[in-house]
């Protein structure tokens, strides 16, 4: 660590920026939360490669107050991989049959746009989490 | 610094530590890399989470989940279960005594839903080895603003509209002391930080240190323009290895990148901090002792005035603040003296750190607003007493506080009341007692604790303790007389009075208080020969409950000295000249059928 | 000895031979001898430039410093409020018991030394006992037997 | 110069001054056990406590190392510094029985009963050797060791101390050590056997109403000895 830059006033303003929005997932706060559903048939028709492009989506567009977390089996085991997104202040929104592409597509025009991708959703607002 | 779908945020204060946290956390990380979880969730130490009585403890987030006394070998289902399918694990959590339902987020938990965090902010929710972390979350803005904004005069007067008070026990207010210190001429001045927290049962201090070190660092130096020092001294005792190795490692960080040192954030401001080991002595808390034992020398109190504001380190200006204190600072200077004098009562404002012990059920570290009634803090967030007892006193303010009965829990806590209630603010220890605790032998022990502690320099301070401690010592043997109580007051009063420094002013509390609303109890001891809560050892004998033996053998096994007859499934019983009264039979039954027994007196030979 | 002649030097010179690091120095040398050996004491004396009494003061004052050897095995007794209420002295005694041996002293066989602290700070799991740094919390009179068993087992060569 | 009240009387005192030094420059008295002119003051006996301030706010402080401030309002005889005082000369008669000069304090104050075991230890901690052995004989042989009840005065290790040239210095200062009170017998540890002062104004006023500070040789407001 030694010779590094010393840090001037705007500098701390910058390191919060960049840092911050990773923090905010320890406080249980995000502008979205998605959930990716992870029981024993979600994992077995691919719930890890929706997983993965998700989080490749999400460290890529540089937006890093979205909420990724894992649940059980939803249910529908034939939709599955499955996925629910939640917009702050909106009613959760399911879509069934994910792909990465999928994924991609509904975290460009859902979680970033704000719209849903209406073609692919299973349901909307029916359940939450827990 | 990466994006993690999950942090899991394990508890490292010494509490969870003394418990096995790192082991927990060696395990997670091994777990999640044989899951192939390692890009996807982060393991984090962070400082005291407070509910230390439930450690060690991991918290899930984004999910908020709250997992408690953990072990190693629950760490692959907790991953399995809820890092890979989502489940959170229903058994791990937190089940309320008296409730079957686990509470699984921790907002949830009455523990937590009570306080209000300002000075505890970041625990449970930054690695505190970490700067970044703590920028991350509006670290060291106040000190930028400082050192660019503001002015040494502009400073104190914030602080001293925000109402501050010291936190270490006497509560002077904070922005008086900087401003006389800032009056003076001479230079170079010093600044220190008081971490010497010897009140046993009390660690507010340990855990601000060890769960935000940066904040301690960030109100010095803010204290520094204000006053104009130059240098400061964090003084740690060396009991506390963790808050040592935390303090070391954010200076170190702190000045790699420029906010201590020279020309600290470009803002041309000079200021350096140094730690300086204690080596146990409870008296160098008061602070003229504290400056002697910085200076290398015997920890002995000095009279004031001078003040250290005026003739302090090396006989220079100074200022001593509490940790408490100084993590305070950042927090006025960020978000305004409006804003924390809208906490708190009318003459204690913001919120103070407790540490909540004794025979209570949910341990540990609370932050509450000022003006809290202690049933709210005991009852609301401490769960009320364990197994159903009965609650008999709170002792506030350690050695130098006294114990309040349950008639005064509707008291609101700020440091007027508590002082004339009789007890004291103190640096926040908060022990509570049950019907199983001898008021006589609380007296007794800290009256122990302070005539060893005593430095020795005054003979009302010196011989005062120790003669009162031999008094209530005799007491408790059953050797008391009537006139030992008048005595007692006596002795406290003129102990109170006479000494010199604030160890030897506050001695005489803890007996004064306790004869105050307990003084049946001393009465029971002195007259009756008996002690009624069963913990005298001589006045105490104890007896098998014949109703409730099963004769299972467990107290004849566990007695050293072979005291107890009785053969199995007969009632036992125990041969009194034998018994050595160490206990251990009461402790090994499972039937509650031995007995303290202190109804009748007994005879001291 | 020599060897500790220089190594209390080096300590010494680790804190810039300055009379205000004199706990500091004192911290160090306990730490690394086990206790204070009247030596040692008039190395640093010597060294700082100060009066032996001085220095013998503060050796004294302080709880960390010890001026006697101590034994194999530090045995702590945490006896704050909290370990006091949930019955702390009952434990101290058992172990005064079970080693034969005061507080403050150390066992005829030089194994353990039995010392009280007024707090360590982890209220919650008192009483606490503390054996060579690993802490054993919620302890009771039948845990003592075997927690000290552990620690008296004879050297596994 | 600075001016401040004591008993009632506007006095002077110069920068740097202590309350003590003041009052006896006026011819004050105020009894003192571990201050010397020579030395520098300690603070340790308590015996030259005064009270200092006004209305509620008032307290003890000892005078040998309290300085003299603007406007500060002191009171050297009121109820609260008696008994303050005959407790302290009760604490360490338990400890030195033998020392004339206790005794006749204790006879001077009234003090008739003492009510702890005597330990006996010949030495009152007054620190007055140590001082006297640094400060005038410039040796620092001996010094104040450990602390609370284990508190005592002695060379390092308790061996002969290099630094020591047996001047005697240390002994000629103390106490305790300097005359033997031939008093006390056997039975108890207070020989009251000048006792002189008693004054019965303290059960009326707040403060000792007598200026001749002699031991109440006047004998007008002595009671008889119970």
């Amino acid at each position: 660590m030694a010779g590094k830059k010393k840090l001037r006033i705007q500098d701390l303003a910058k390191i919060r920026e960049k840092t911050k929005s990773l923090m905010t997932i320890r406080e249980g706060e995000g502008r979205a939360r998605v959930t990716v559903h992870m029981g024993t048939c979600g994992i077995a028709a691919g719930a890890r490669d929706i997983m993965d492009a998700l989080l490749d989506e999400i460290s890529k567009a540089k937006v890093q107050d979205i909420i990724v977390t894992t649940s059980g089996c939803a249910g529908l085991c034939s939709a599955e991989p499955m996925a629910t997104i939640e917009l702050k202040n909106q009613p959760p929104v399911k879509y069934g049959d994910l792909t990465p592409e999928k994924i991609k597509k509904i975290f460009v025009q859902h979680i970033l746009g704000g719209q849903m991708v209406t073609e692919l959703v299973l349901a909307v607002g029916s359940e939450t989490v827990y | 610094m990466k994006h993690y779908r999950a942090h899991l945020l394990v508890c490292a204060g010494t509490g969870c530590v003394s418990c096995g946290s790192f082991k927990i956390k060696e395990a997670l990380e091994k777990e999640i890399k044989k899951r192939k979880l390692q890009d996807e969730v982060q393991v984090v130490a962070t400082g005291c989470n407070g509910f230390c009585e439930r450690g060690p403890i991991v918290l899930v987030q984004p999910d908020g989940i709250f997992y408690q006394l953990l072990t190693v070998e629950d760490v692959p289902l907790l991953v399995e279960e809820h890092l890979l399918k989502g489940r959170p694990v229903k058994k791990l959590m937190y089940v309320p005594p008296d409730e079957k339902q686990p509470v699984p987020k921790m907002k949830d938990i009455e523990f937590f839903k009570h306080q209000r965090l300002i000075v505890l902010r970041n625990r449970g929710r930054i690695d505190p080895e970490k700067i970044e972390e703590y920028i991350a979350f509006d670290g060291y803005e106040a000190m930028g603003k400082a050192l660019a904004e503001m002015t040494p005069e502009t400073i104190i007067a914030e602080i001293s509209a925000s109402g501050l008070r010291g936190r270490g026990g006497a509560g002077f207010p904070t922005g008086r002391k900087w401003a006389a210190c800032a009056k003076e001429k001479r230079t170079p001045k010093y600044l220190i930080c008081n971490g010497d927290e010897g009140d046993p049962g009390a660690f507010m201090d340990r855990s601000v240190l060890e769960a935000d070190p940066h904040a301690v660092l960030e109100g010095m130096v803010i204290g520094a323009k204000a006053i104009g020092a130059v240098k400061g001294f964090i003084y740690i005792r060396h009991e506390y290895p963790l808050a040592l190795k935390r303090v070391e490692i954010a200076i170190a960080q702190a000045r790699d990148n420029g906010l201590l040192g020279e020309d600290i954030l470009g803002a041309g401001f000079n200021f350096d901090l140094e730690i300086v080991e204690g080596a146990g002595a409870f008296v160098s808390g008061e602070e003229t002792a504290l400056i002697a034992s910085v200076e290398g020398k015997i920890a002995m109190p000095r009279q004031r005035p001078p003040f250290p504001a005026q003739k302090g380190l090396w006989g220079l200006p100074t200022v001593i603040n509490n940790v408490e204190t100084w993590a305070t600072v950042p927090n006025i200077i960020r978000r305004g003296a409006d804003w924390f004098q809208g906490l708190g009562t009318e003459s204690s404002k913001g919120t103070k750190i407790f540490s909540l012990v004794g025979k209570i059920n949910n341990t540990g570290l609370v932050e509450v607003p000022m003006g809290i009634t202690l049933r709210d803090v005991v009852f609301g967030i401490g769960g009320g007493i364990p197994k159903g007892r009965e609650f008999k006193a709170v002792q506030i303010g350690g050695p130098s506080g006294g114990c309040l009965p349950a008639k005064l829990l509707d008291l609101p806590i700020d440091y007027e009341s508590l002082t004339a209630a009789g007890a004291m603010m103190g640096s926040g220890g908060m022990i509570v007692m049950d019907d199983k605790t001898c008021m006589v032998d609380i007296a007794k022990y800290f009256l122990n604790f302070l005539q060893d502690e005593s430095c020795g320099k005054c003979v009302s301070c010196r011989e005062g303790t120790q003669r009162m401690w031999e008094i209530v010592r005799d007491i408790t043997e059953g050797k008391g007389k009537e006139s030992d109580l008048p005595l007692l007051e006596e002795l406290a009063q003129v102990c109170k009075d006479a000494s010199l420094c604030g160890l030897g002013q506050t001695a005489g509390n803890p007996i004064l208080s306790t004869l105050q609303y307990f003084r049946h109890e001393f009465e029971a001891h002195i007259l009756d020969k008996r002690c009624p809560a069963g913990v005298c050892t001589k006045l105490i004998r104890y007896v098998v409950l014949s109703e409730k033996c099963t004769g299972c053998l467990s107290c004849k096994k566990a007695c050293p000295t072979e005291a107890i007859t009785g053969s199995l499934k007969e009632v036992h019983s125990i041969i009194q000249t034998k018994c050595i009264k160490c206990g251990a039979c009461q402790e090994a039954c499972r039937f509650e059928a031995i007995e303290s027994q202190r109804d009748e007196a007994i005879q001291v030979i | 000895m020599d060897t500790d002649k220089t190594k209390i030097q080096s300590l010494i010179d680790n804190h810039q031979g300055l009379k205000k690091n004199l706990i500091a120095i004192l911290l160090d040398i306990q730490e690394n001898f086990n206790y204070l050996s009247p030596e040692s004491l008039r190395v640093v004396a010597k060294a700082l430039d100060m009066p032996l009494i001085d220095i013998f003061g503060v050796a004294t004052f302080y709880r960390a410093f010890s001026l006697t050897p101590r034994g194999k095995h530090m045995c702590l007794v945490c006896m704050g409020t909290a370990c006091h209420v949930r019955g702390g002295p009952k434990i101290l005694e058992e172990i005064e018991r079970k080693l034969d041996v005061a507080p403050g002293e150390n066992t005829k066989d030089g194994q353990f030394t039995l010392e009280t602290v007024a707090c360590l700070g982890c209220c919650a799991i008192g009483p606490v006992v503390v054996v060579d740094g690993e802490y054993h919390g919620h302890a009771t009179i039948r845990k003592i037997g075997p927690i000290l068993a552990k620690y008296q087992k004879p050297e596994a060569s | 110069m600075i001016t401040f009240r004591m008993n009632g009387l506007d006095v002077k005192a110069e920068e740097g001054w202590s309350v003590l030094e003041t009052a006896k420059f006026y011819g004050l008295e105020i009894p003192t056990l571990c201050f010397n002119e020579g030395l520098t003051p300690h603070g340790g006996c308590r015996l030259c406590l005064v009270e200092i301030g006004e209305g509620l706010k008032t307290k003890l402080v000892s005078s040998c190392t309290y300085p003299a401030e603007e406007g500060l309002v002191v009171r050297t005889d009121s109820k609260r510094v008696w008994a303050a005082r005959r407790m302290m000369i009760e604490l360490m008669l338990a400890m030195a029985p033998g020392s004339k000069v206790l005794q006749d304090m204790a006879s001077r104050f009234g003090v008739t009963q003492v009510r702890f075991t005597s330990r006996n230890k010949e030495c009152v901690l007054c620190g007055l050797c140590v001082r006297m052995c640094a400060e005038q004989m410039d040796a620092k042989a001996i010094g104040f060791q450990k602390r609370g009840l284990n508190r005592k005065i002695s060379t390092p290790f308790d061996m002969r101390s290099e630094e020591c040239r047996l001047c005697g210095a240390c002994m000629y200062i103390c106490p305790v050590c300097q005359l033997r009170c031939q008093g006390p017998n056997a039975e108890g540890v207070l020989c009251n056997g000048c006792l002189t002062m008693d004054p019965s104004c303290l059960d009326h006023y707040d403060d000792l109403q007598c200026w001749m500070y002699d031991a109440g040789r006047c004998g007008t407001c002595v009671r008889e000895k119970t």
